[in-house]
């Protein structure tokens, strides 16, 4: 198979799907094609949009890649559907999700030790939303399951890997707060409650 | 027989009679009625004898060809006046022409189907549902496979009655367990191969029933090279 | 507006849409572009798309346009996909599927009377697939129920617009088989009769 048909195809793969397709996934198509080759082609079809300012691009995201619009046809788009704007997460959601992407694998007596709060109904609509799945159960007493992010977690954001989250160092200091961590991470139960109870009448 | 096959027959007596048109090489404005009527009860009675659901409508119709039959043996001085302008095969050859059309046109829709699956619009749900769906393709018709049967009962012979002397339910599951069993060590066979060495015609029934009711359950599948061709049956 | 720029707009609309959009959903966005301009911009689209040979095309379908594959991927999409083919539609089905878009407005019984036998489950399962519609109820006894195609229809043969389907005379006359029309064509009537006659009694 000759490079510039390989391309095509890669091109055909790329725009019919709307998941982020792997490297790995289009050599298990082409076959013959060696790795390096799909990943300078894909680079290559990268360019060409780019140079020819098509409206979509090439995006490397969740591990793989995904052709999508360039972000500055957002606001035609959402004419067009109207809409205002994609279902957003709630502060709830997005708290224990950041938890749950810097702690993982982690169980939910830990993102409520961090939180403060129950995170029961949270960690259901995240699971709904495959943002976060169940990786299996931790072997302590009441075996609780241990949770972890998706792919698509990381396609909602936009994040080629879990590397790519801001460091815990970069973050600005109080929000998602590893003192405060530290601190309930030794916490007993009790703290805990006396937190909440703060929390609530204050 | 206590066994009934919930296959449907999605054909109707208009797609019988075009059948046997064709496979007959038949003009259709011509119609020798009492070959066609002949030949259709003979199917009609293939279908009761495997106690499969044959509707209303079939019978309506082979009452419509036995009446045409028996006006065109009438002596001319006995048919009324209007009665003997009319073709009384006029009527049945309209409704024929009409309905095989649109059967033409089902044919042109279907090549624009088959073409459509080449293309891929940017649609996740749609990947997602195709790789869920393996369309099921009967793609010879239950009057290939009845002609088919047809052919293997009159190879054995005499027309000995049938009897009803087995329990039926449980010789359809060994008979679908025995051509699963075939179609492993062979994944396609002739249709005609799953009756070698069958020589009572209550087994062979049975056999029938058995692939029907695998084509139901979507185990098998069966193909025609070309029209009115040998019958081969594959694992789905 | 410039027109490039609009140019880019439709390019965007019709890449994240997965269904036909129409001409007028378009200028409906773009408002100051009049339905001319948004034609020959769509044409533009298509003639670029065809001379870069890109592996998508901008195809005319169900009174609107639609970016998908072109066909000569469909084997390497299939093999991504893991399918061999889509559901296809039973003979039954596309038969009482011509009835309707030849002969719409119709009726269950006119359907029936055409193929002559009852269509009440595949009108069912032709109304869950959307590809035919209930328009109304005719004014006479038992006011029956109207069916017509869909646009899902137009889309899942890929056709633009009714009038696309085959003339009612083009449609072949009677046999498909040539040949054996013609061994019996030369027949007449009273030799039929005849040769009933001998059937009959031979």
């Amino acid at each position: 198979m000759e490079l510039q048909e390989a391309r095509a195809i890669i091109e055909a793969l790329l725009f019919s799907a709307d998941k982020p397709i792997s490297v790995e996934q289009i050599k298990e198509v082409l076959e013959e094609i060696d790795s390096k080759s799909i990943q300078s082609l894909i680079k290559n079809l990268q360019d060409e949009y780019e140079s020819q300012g098509r409206s979509f691009q090439l995006v490397e995201v969740a591990g793989g890649f995904r052709m999508s619009t360039r972000p500055q046809f957002g606001p035609w788009l959402k004419k067009f559907y109207k809409v205002r704007h994609r279902e957003r997460l709630t502060a709830a959601s997005l708290e224990t999700l950041s938890i749950i992407a810097y702690k993982q694998p982690v169980i939910r007596s830990e993102i409520e030790s961090i939180r403060g709060v129950d995170v029961a109904g949270v960690l259901h609509s995240l699971l709904e939303k495959r943002l976060i799945r169940v990786m299996g159960r931790k072997m302590i007493l009441g075996r609780p399951l241990i949770y972890g992010t998706t792919d698509e977690f990381l396609e909602h954001f936009g994040l080629r890997a879990l590397s790519e989250l801001p460091k815990m160092e970069e973050l600005v200091k109080p929000q998602i707060n590893t003192d405060s961590h530290r601190n309930t991470d030794k916490g007993t139960k009790d703290d805990e409650v006396k937190y909440i109870a703060t929390d609530e009448h204050g | 027989m206590s066994f009934k096959v919930q296959l449907e027959i999605f054909e109707g007596p208009l797609d019988l009679l075009l059948y046997l048109i064709k496979k007959e090489e038949l003009d259709i404005y011509h119609i020798p009625i009492a070959r066609i009527t002949e030949q259709y009860l003979e199917y009609i009675h293939i279908m009761k004898m495997l106690n499969l659901d044959v509707a209303g409508e079939f019978l309506v119709m082979a009452a419509t060809l036995m009446h045409i039959k028996s006006r065109l043996l009438l002596p001319e001085e006995e048919l009324e006046e209007e009665e003997l302008e009319e073709d009384p095969r006029a009527e049945l050859v309209k409704q024929l022409i009409e309905y095989q059309k649109f059967k033409e046109a089902a044919e042109r829709l279907k090549a624009k189907e088959i073409e459509q699956e080449e293309i891929f619009t940017r649609s996740g749900d749609e990947a997602a549902e195709l790789s869920q769906k393996e369309g099921f393709l009967l793609e010879a018709s239950l009057f290939d496979l009845l002609s088919a049967f047809s052919n293997v009962l009159k190879a054995v012979g005499e027309k000995e009655e049938f009897t009803e002397i087995m329990e039926e339910e449980t010789t359809v599951k060994e008979k679908i367990r025995n051509i699963m069993d075939m179609l492993r060590v062979k994944a396609s066979l002739n249709f005609t191969e799953f009756f070698v060495g069958l020589v009572n015609r209550v087994e062979m029934v049975v056999t029938f029933l058995a692939l029907l009711e695998l084509i139901r359950l979507k185990e098998i599948k069966i193909r025609q090279a070309r029209r009115f061709g040998e019958i081969r049956v594959y694992k789905q």
